[in-house]
This record gives structure tokens, sequence and C-alpha cells, in this order.
């Protein structure tokens, strides 16, 4: 055998689980990516009094591979003044950042995506934030005004968050003391309370952070419809604009898993150590026996014979799921199968519920304006999310030190960041009226860069 | 063998996009390529089992400062710069200056190979399995031992933070 | 972990290459970038040698370093951008006066 | 100019960002172009390039005779084709000297004010969707779908109806009109709440539009403003109550003003509007006068020489029309004043000093339709 082989074979050896899992993210998560959206879509027809896509195959489900076919079979257009390479690198970039950082999440105890590192964290979100790159990028070599300026606001916008996310997520760590994804979540299980219980206002602020950082309404200011076209994806068309969209959503769901693990207990269930609640853990199988029961009934409503197959198709698989999730419970010798099972129902339920709350934000709120996100970035979140580190830090060291009841620890912190809020909201309402009361704008503009944070 | 291969990796992305982005003319081919040298350098810190370093370079040098100098770039349009003359008049004698500089070093390096014991190809001195966690350990250092320093560190980014501030505000 | 020379050599080609583009290049911006070079040459030596040493000390000054190197890019950022609106200019040749 | 020089003077000293918004943009709501100078985000000025849209409407007309001209007009306003046909209808009866009989003009009121909810609709919508907010537009759509009904039930069109003719009308009511009207109407009273519960007391919705485009009340009459950005600063000018054309001397509405003359006062001015529409409808269905429905026109139109102005309160600000005739079958000159056109001119002074976003907010609050301000 030659060395290169040798090595090449003790290589494979040594990282298959990582090389495994890298090629089941690059399959699955198009697929997801492309039924949240499907999910989204669905969603909005519904909260808009009207049905969504209903063409490609019963109920639209075929939709999103339709879209796939459609995106990727599109001209694939270049400005001609474009700078060619970075245009074709950029889409790339944002996909991979997104993509890459799927792989220290835990989605379960049982289902590690790669390898639970030492600095897991820290590593999702650092390389999710690498993100940026993509959209700066590619905004700037689309050499077109809209889309530098979706990516200096993206950028902007980007910065600022991520440091408010970034002192959010500090709060619980200090709760948690550790860094590894997994030990996180058994501190929420040793302390037995989801983390979001004692820093209520850091999981406030982390969620609004993520939706800015990924570019959600009312934060979706950088690819802002009305606005800016599509911000820095004006110029982009067909398979590229495809993996944009994809990094997205793929970022999506790593903040989603991200406030998960660290706020929502991750794999627990609710209630995690308290005995009697023990009956909470036929709860998933007992849901998506609902679930399909109520597909059974639905089934036979469907106007069109197609659908009422989808119908008993869907309840047939939600069936067979709650039989898998039901069966560890009570045949013995398939107990240590349960942590696992439910550990990752729990999981994908919390993500879907985090998405949820994203989409249903940006159904329902007008958008900000781009001086006043700053303003909220960096008048009340960042200083928000200061005081609220320094809160926990000292409610910690009141119970480690001074034997204080953690609970009322936690309340005085919490007590102590609203009262904060209440003072910057205040702050910021006055001198929101004293700037509107200063001058009529229209001949002395205002010299305030928006852009210098 | 697999360390070595991973080294290589990223001595030689990093050696060649260092390359590039000196001598690209567009800034922004610059940044890009310095981006990629930095990840690269993340990367020699990896297989140093610096996963702390690993990480603080991600997030900060890669995603905090790179990100400001696109953004600058952005900012002040250079599409003047791309039609000038890119290297200053020096540029033959600065390159003497520096091949000299280089010669010494890799003369200095190379010699110091011949000390028996404590030469430049010292083998590693604690193994991999046996290191402390990175982050507890870089963590008990910095908190007690260098936490002057750290608190220094601190005032300084204050410092520049507040004299950006000043710099860039737009006087009026 | 190689011998520490690969880890010498590299961080000396990765210096050389950021002196060469401080010295010779005109774009101010660039220059900087290459000063973040030459600071990030500097860090792989420290990691190195912390790591042959079994020593984090250091990787806390790597760790500073990084730091410097914000504030650094931070304050000659500032600079650029406050030049920029009085010259029109980031090339350093041009910054000839001594105020503005 | 010294103003000039000041506005050239841009955050990092270089030259200011010129950006065309439109003629395809999502928000110039058609293919209005705006050329934005630009300092970073914020607006130096603008200018306005207006004519993508346009189709010769008044040269039309003094090709056609007075019959043939009025679906012309339908084309104008397209999403408030009722009002154009009413102003043209009435401008051409005071020409000839006819009046339209009373039962004509109660109808041409109910279906005016129907039109008006409709096309305030189709501006709530927009400007949400300008702003940001997705859903309001399909909510307004939906009640706009039960107006746009019953204008179907009545002429069989829907959008371009033309459904007045000069001299009263050419359709009787159908049967359960009177029915339909007062079911929208009972119906439309929920409908605005969940308008109010989405968009009112919203923080961000408010800060968006409070202090955004302000003009004051000398600003508007200045700039020959109409309409609700009129009433928004604060002037209580109302054609409907100034000059009562139609059958509107017979109802009881309030005129609402705004104080601020910002972006959300119209919001609100507007809001209030569709509320008094309603309450006009319902006043109106409760009293159909019976009677012949047309009035005492020749088959031939050939009015005096002469000319004549006469202007509506449309959805949008006063509609004029101008026309001169030369006693032959086809006008002379026909010179329309179309609101849009006029209130567009205010949009470089609103947005001066403004962000981009704010100026598709301000391009939303005018409630401009390029039909009418290129025709």
């Amino acid at each position: 055998m030659s060395p290169t082989l040798q090595a090449v074979l003790a290589f494979v050896q040594t990282w298959w689980v990582e090389l495994v899992s890298g090629v089941v993210i690059v399959a699955v998560v198009p697929l997801v990516a492309g039924y949240i959206v499907l999910m989204e879509r669905k969603l909005m027809a519904d909260m808009q009094a009207r049905l969504g896509p209903m063409r490609v195959g019963p109920h639209g489900l075929l939709q999103p591979i339709a879209d796939a076919v459609k995106l990727l079979i599109k001209e694939d257009i270049i400005p001609d003044n474009a700078d060619k390479v970075v245009f074709w690198i950029a889409p790339v970039v944002s996909m991979t950042a997104a993509l890459t950082s799927m792989g220290a999440i835990a989605f379960g105890p049982a289902f590690q995506v790669a390898r639970d590192i030492n600095v897991g964290l820290l590593f999702v979100i650092g390389v999710s934030s690498l993100g940026i790159f993509g959209i700066v990028l590619g905004g700037w070599a689309s050499n077109s005004h809209y889309s530098i300026m979706g990516a200096l606001r993206s950028t902007a916008q980007l910065v600022s968050y991520e440091t408010a996310a970034g002192l959010a997520l500090v709060s619980g760590l200090l709760l948690a003391g550790t860094l590894k994804i997994r030990a996180i979540v058994d501190a929420q299980q040793h302390f037995g309370v989801w983390f979001v219980f004692l820093a209520p206002v850091a999981f406030f602020i982390y969620v609004v952070a993520s939706i800015a950082e990924t570019n959600r309404a009312p934060f979706d200011l950088p690819e802002a419809e009305s606005e800016l076209v599509a911000g820095y994806m004006t110029e982009y068309s067909g398979f590229r604009w495809a993996l944009y969209f994809l990094g997205e959503y793929a970022n999506m769901i790593v903040v989603g898993a991200v406030a998960t693990t660290l706020f929502l207990g991750g794999w627990l269930r609710p209630f995690p150590n308290v005995r009697w609640m023990n009956w909470l853990d036929a709860l998933p199988a007992l849901f998506t026996a609902a679930v399909g029961a109520y597909c059974v009934y639905r089934a036979g409503k469907q106007p069109v014979r197609v659908q009422t197959w989808f119908m008993w198709g869907v309840a047939l698989a939600c069936f067979v799921v709650a039989l898998i999730l039901a069966v560890p419970l009570l045949v013995a010798p398939l107990k240590f199968l349960v942590p696992g099972l439910h550990g990752a129902f729990w999981f994908l339920l919390k993500i879907s519920a985090y998405i949820y709350l994203f989409m249903w934000l940006r159904f329902t709120l007008p958008r900000y304006r781009f001086d006043q996100l700053m303003h909220l970035g960096w008048y009340i979140l960042i200083p928000l999310a200061i005081v609220n580190v320094l809160a926990v830090g000292v409610a910690m060291i009141l119970e480690m030190e001074y034997g204080w009841n953690r609970w009322l620890a936690m309340l005085l912190t919490t007590v102590i960041t609203l009262a904060t809020a209440l003072f910057l909201l205040r702050l910021n309402d006055k001198r929101a009226a004293a700037a509107s009361s200063a001058a009529p704008p229209p001949e002395e503009p205002s010299t305030e860069d928006s852009y210098a944070g | 063998m697999l360390d070595k291969v991973i080294f290589f990796f990223f001595a030689g992305v990093a050696i060649l996009s260092a390359g590039l982005m000196v001598t690209r003319r567009n800034a922004i081919h610059s940044a890009v390529f310095l981006i990629t040298t930095l990840l690269a350098t993340a990367g020699i810190f990896l297989q140093l089992r610096a996963e702390f370093i690993f990480i603080a370079q991600i997030i900060l040098y890669v995603g905090g400062i790179m990100v400001l100098f696109v953004f600058v770039i952005m900012l002040v349009r250079l599409d003047v710069a791309l039609h000038q003359i890119q290297f200053s008049r020096q540029k033959w004698v600065a390159l003497l200056v520096t091949l000299a500089l280089a010669l010494e070093v890799g003369v200095m390096l190379w010699s110091s190979r011949k000390v028996p014991g404590q030469g430049f190809l010292l083998p590693n001195a604690v193994p991999a399995g046996k290191l402390p966690p990175n982050t507890e350990a870089l963590a008990g250092r910095l908190f007690d031992a260098y936490l002057l320093p750290f608190e220094i560190a601190s005032v300084l980014l204050l410092v520049a933070m507040v004299g950006a501030v000043v710099m860039a505000k737009k006087r009026t | 972990m190689m011998p520490i020379g690969y880890y010498l050599f590299l961080s000396m080609a990765l210096f050389l290459i950021g002196a060469i583009g401080v010295i010779t290049r005109r774009n101010v911006i660039v220059v900087l970038m290459s000063i973040e070079l030459i600071l990030n040459a500097v860090n792989i030596n420290l990691v190195a040698f912390s790591r042959i040493f079994g020593d984090v000390a250091g990787q806390v000054f790597a760790l500073f370093i990084i730091a410097d190197a914000a504030a650094e890019a931070v304050v000659g950022l500032g600079i650029i951008i406050a030049f920029f609106r009085n010259r029109e200019t980031v090339l350093e040749d041009e910054m000839d006066l001594l105020k503005w | 100019m010294q103003d000039d020089a000041a506005q050239n003077q841009t955050l990092l000293g270089a030259d200011e960002l010129v950006l065309n918004m439109g003629p395809q943009h999502p928000s110039t709501h058609g293919v209005l172009r705006v050329k934005l100078k630009l300092d970073g985000e914020r607006v130096r000025g603008t200018e306005c390039v207006i004519g993508y849209l346009h189709r010769g409407v008044e040269k039309i007309a003094e090709n056609r005779s007075y019959q043939q001209f009025a679906p012309y007009v339908d084309r104008m306003d397209y999403v408030a084709a009722v009002s154009n046909g009413l102003g043209y209808c009435e401008a051409v009866e005071k020409l000839l000297n006819v009046e339209a009989p009373p039962r004509a003009k109660v109808i041409r009121t109910i279906m005016t004010e129907l039109q008006r909810i409709a096309s305030h609709l189709i501006w709530l919508g927009t400007h949400a969707l300008d702003i940001g907010a997705l859903t309001p537009l399909f909510y307004c759509l939906r009640e706009r779908e039960e107006i746009l009904k019953i204008f179907e039930k009545y002429c069989g069109a829907r959008l371009t109806t033309h459904a007045f003719r000069i001299g009263g009308l050419q359709y009787e009511a159908y049967d359960s009109f009177e029915k339909d009207v007062e079911r929208f109407c009972k119906d439309f009273e929920r409908r605005i709440q969940e308008y109010v519960d989405l968009l009112t007391g919203n923080s961000i919705w408010i800060g968006r539009t409070r202090n955004v485009g302000v003009l004051s009340a000398e600003e508007c009459i200045a700039l020959g403003a109409s309409g609700p950005v009129l009433r928004a600063s604060g002037v209580k000018w109302d054609l409907r109550k100034a000059q009562p054309y139609a059958a509107y001397d017979q109802y009881k509405f309030e005129i609402p003003v705004g104080t601020n003359g910002d972006t959300y006062d119209r919001y609100m001015v507007r809001m209030e509007e569709m509320r008094q529409s309603r309450l006009i409808c319902l006043q109106a269905i409760e009293n159909i006068p019976a009677g012949p429905i047309m009035g005492k026109v020749g088959k031939v139109l050939k009015p005096p020489a002469g000319e004549i102005y006469h202007s509506i309160e449309a959805p949008k600000g006063i509609l004029g029309y101008y026309i001169v005739s030369d006693g032959t079958t086809q006008p002379y000159r026909v010179r329309i004043r179309p609101p849009s056109f006029i209130n567009l001119q205010a949009l470089d002074k609103m947005a001066r000093g403004h962000l981009v976003a704010d100026v598709v907010a301000i391009i939303g609050t005018l409630d401009i339709v390029l039909g009418e301000v290129d025709r």
C-alpha cells in the first residue's frame, strides 16, 4: 500500500462521522429548507385568507421541488460589469457558512451532527456569521446601486445585532458554564429548569437579534423588497439566487437550534426532572397520533381524490411515527431508545416553534427603517444585554458565594434588567421627541450617519 | 502523515492567498484573499489544538475586523484607484530589503536546526491527548496571571473605539 | 503537531509577504491589511510555541494580539475615512500634508 | 444655487449617488421613475421622470364624440374609474345644460362612494406593503372584491366600468342592489377594525409614518395639492361640501382633517374617509327616489360653443375637466386636472432629508396612479 493511500484510509477512519454528516447536511438541508419555504407560504396564505400553493402535488406538496427545478433551469444572468469571480463565489460563501455551522449542532442526545467540539456554541455562531461575506461580496460584485446599498445595510445590521446576540448568549453561557453543546443541555437538566426561565431577558434579546441576523421581517432591510427591490440579491437569478435563499433558511435553522439548545432546554422535555410529570413522555406519541387522526378526519372532506389519498398518506406517516415513539416506552428491552427518539422529537418541535415565531412576526409587522433599526440595536438592545450579563453574573455570585436562593437571585436580575429596559425606552422616546420637535428635516438634514455604528 | 497533509494544505493556502492579497489591484480582491489567509491560519491553529484561538480568529478577525475592512472599502469608492499605479516608487528597493531580511531570518532558522535537543526541529513536548481542555486552561490563565494585561487590553479597545468614533464623525 | 520549524517558516513567509505589502503598496487600506497579516504571522509563532511547551500563555498573548489588531484596524480605518472625506484619496504617497 | 452647493457636500465628501428608482421598481406604483440624489441613504433631492404610461388621452378626446370619449376617462385613474366617469359626465352635462334625474344622481353617489372605498383600500394595502406589512394588502383586496362584485352586477365590468352615461345612467340598478350595498356596509365596519388593529397602534407603523413627509397647509396650497393630502394638513376643503355635486348635499358626513400633515395623518384621514363613505352609502340606500334614470339628452350631442370647467372630489383629490366646445359633436379641447399629477409635485418637498425607505412611504402616501399622472 502506498503511503498516500494509507493516509487517506487513516483520514477516513478518523473522520468518517464528520464526512458522512457533511454529506447528509448537504443532501438534506436544501430539502428541509424547501419545505420550510412551503410551510411559510402555507402559513402566510392561511393568515391572509387565501390558500397558497395548491397546484403542484396535493396541497402544493411538490411545490419546493418544482421551484428547485425552475431555479436550476433558469437562465443564469451575470451583469455585464459585475466582478465575475466574486459574483460567482459570493452565494457559495453564504451557503457554505450556514451549512458548516450546522456541523456542531446536536439534534438530540443521539443525533450529534458532526462532533461535540470544545467550543461548540462559539463555532456555530462564529461560522454562521461568516455568511455575511457572501452578502457583502455579492452586493459589491453585482455593481448595482441597489445591491451595494443592500450589502452596506446588511453589514451594519449584522455587526450591530451580532454584538447584542453574542452578549445575550453570554448570559446563558454564564449559567451553563461551558461551551459544549451537550454539556449546556446537561446543565439545564442539572438545574432542572430551562435557562429561558432563569434569563428571560437574554432570551428575548436573542430572539430579536437573531431575527435581525437572519434578515427576517421586521428587520429584513437588506433585502427590503419595496425599497431596494431585493437588496444584495437584486442581480442574482437562477441557481445562485437559490443558494442565497438556501443559506438564509439554513441560518434560520441554525439560530433556532442555538436558541433551543441554550435557552429552551435542548432535547429535554418540559419539567425534565419532575417525576410525576413523567406522563409527558407519552406526549410525543399522542401528539403525532392526534395529528394523524385529524388527517383521517380531513381526508373525507378533500375535493379531489388525489388529495384524499394524500391525507391518508400523511395520516399513515403520523401513525408510524407515533408507533416508533411509543413502542420504546412500552417495550422494556427497547427502553434505551427513548432518550434519543424523544429528544429528537422535542428538539425539532422547539426549533419549529421558533421558526414559526419568525414567520408569524413577518406576516404581522411592518418593516423598520434603517435608522430606527440602528437605534433599537445600539440604544436599547446592546445596553440591555450588557446590563443583563452584569446582573446575571452578580446573581450567580450571590447564589454561589452567599447561598441565596437561585430563583430569588434570578428574579432580582430580571427585575433589574427590565427596569433598565424601561429606562432605556423612556430615554429613547425622549430623544425621539426632542428630535422630532427640533426642526423640520428638509432644510437642515440631520448629519447623523446611520452607518457609523 | 495526516498532520502533515493538513499542515501543508493550510500553509499552502495561507501563503498563496497572502501573496495574491499583496499583488491584487482591486482592494476588495485583496480583502477576499486576506480572509482566505486568515481562515487558513485558523486551520493551522486548530491543527495546533488551540480551539479557542481558532474560533477567536474566525469571530474577531474574519467576522469582525475583515467585515469592517470590506465595509470601508465599499464606503470609499475606489474606482479611481483601480487605474492608478499600484505600487509605490520604492518598490524595488523595498523588495531588495525584504529579500535581505528573508535571507537573514531564513539562515538564522536553518542554522539553529543544528543545536541538539532544542533546535527548530524540536519534537512535540506534550501529546495531543494529554492537553488540558483548551478553553478552560486559557480562561484560567487569562483571568488569573494575565488579568492586568486583560484589563489594559480592554482599555485599549475602549480608547480605540472612542478614537474611531471621533475620527469618523462628520464635522459640522 | 509538526516540528516547530515548519511553523516558523510559515510564519516567516507570511510576515515577509505582509512586510512587502506594507512597503510597496500605495493603497492605505491594503497597507493596513498587510499589517493585519503581519500580526497574524506573529500569532502563528505564539500558538506554535505555546503548543510545544504545553503552556497556554502563548495563546493568551495571541488573544491580546487579536484584540490589538482590532483596535489598530478600527483606528486606522477611522483615519482613512476621515482622510478620504477631505482629500478623496486613499493613496499613501498623496498623504503629504501634516494637517488638513 | 446656494442650496445645491450645500447639497453636494456628502457624507464622505464623494460625489452623491444617483439612484434610479423605477420605472421598474416594486413600489413606485406603476412606471414612475424617480431619480434620487443620495448621500448614503439620505435623500438630497428627487426628480420625477414621468410619461412612461402616456397615452394621449386629452388628444384622443379631440377626435371622439362626447359619448365616445367617456370610456377613455376610466383608463386614467383605473382604480377609481367610476369617479372619473362621474366627473366627465357631469362636466358634459354642465356644458349641455342638462341635469341628471334625481334617481340617477343618488345611484351615482352610491357608486362613487363605493369606488372611493375601493380606491382607498388599494391605497391602504399597497401603502402598508411598501412599509413592509404584508397582510393588510390581502385583507383590503378581500373587501374590494365585494365592491367590484357590486359593480360587476350593476354594469358587467369590474375595473374600467363606464358606469355612467352623459345625462344619467344607462342601466337601472339591479334588483338586490340596495341589499348588496347594505350588506357590504354593515360588514365593512368590522373589517375596518381589522386594519386598525393591525396598523394604527403598531409602534413600528407609527415610527415609520409619523413626521415623515410633513407638508404644511401653506405648502399644500402653494403646490395645489388636494384631497386627503391637503386635508391631512388641516385644511378642511372637500368639494363634496364646498361645491356639492351629484346628490351629496342630501347627506350628512364629516370631513376628516389631520393636524401635522405627516404620513400618519394622511393614513388616519383616509381611514376616516372610508368610514364616512360607508355612512354616505348607508344613508343613500335608505331612500333612492323612483323615476327615470336618463335625462333629456339626444342621441347626437352638439353642445353650444363655449367652455366649461367642472371638478369633483375624486378619491385622490380634485379631479377637474375643462372642456372647450366649438359647437360640433367633438370637443375642441379637453384638459384634465388629475389629482395624482398635482400631488406628485409634493414628492421632492416631502422627501428631502429623509431616507430611501421614507421615499417609498411618501410615494405610497401620496396615493398616485400612474395612469392618471401620465394620462
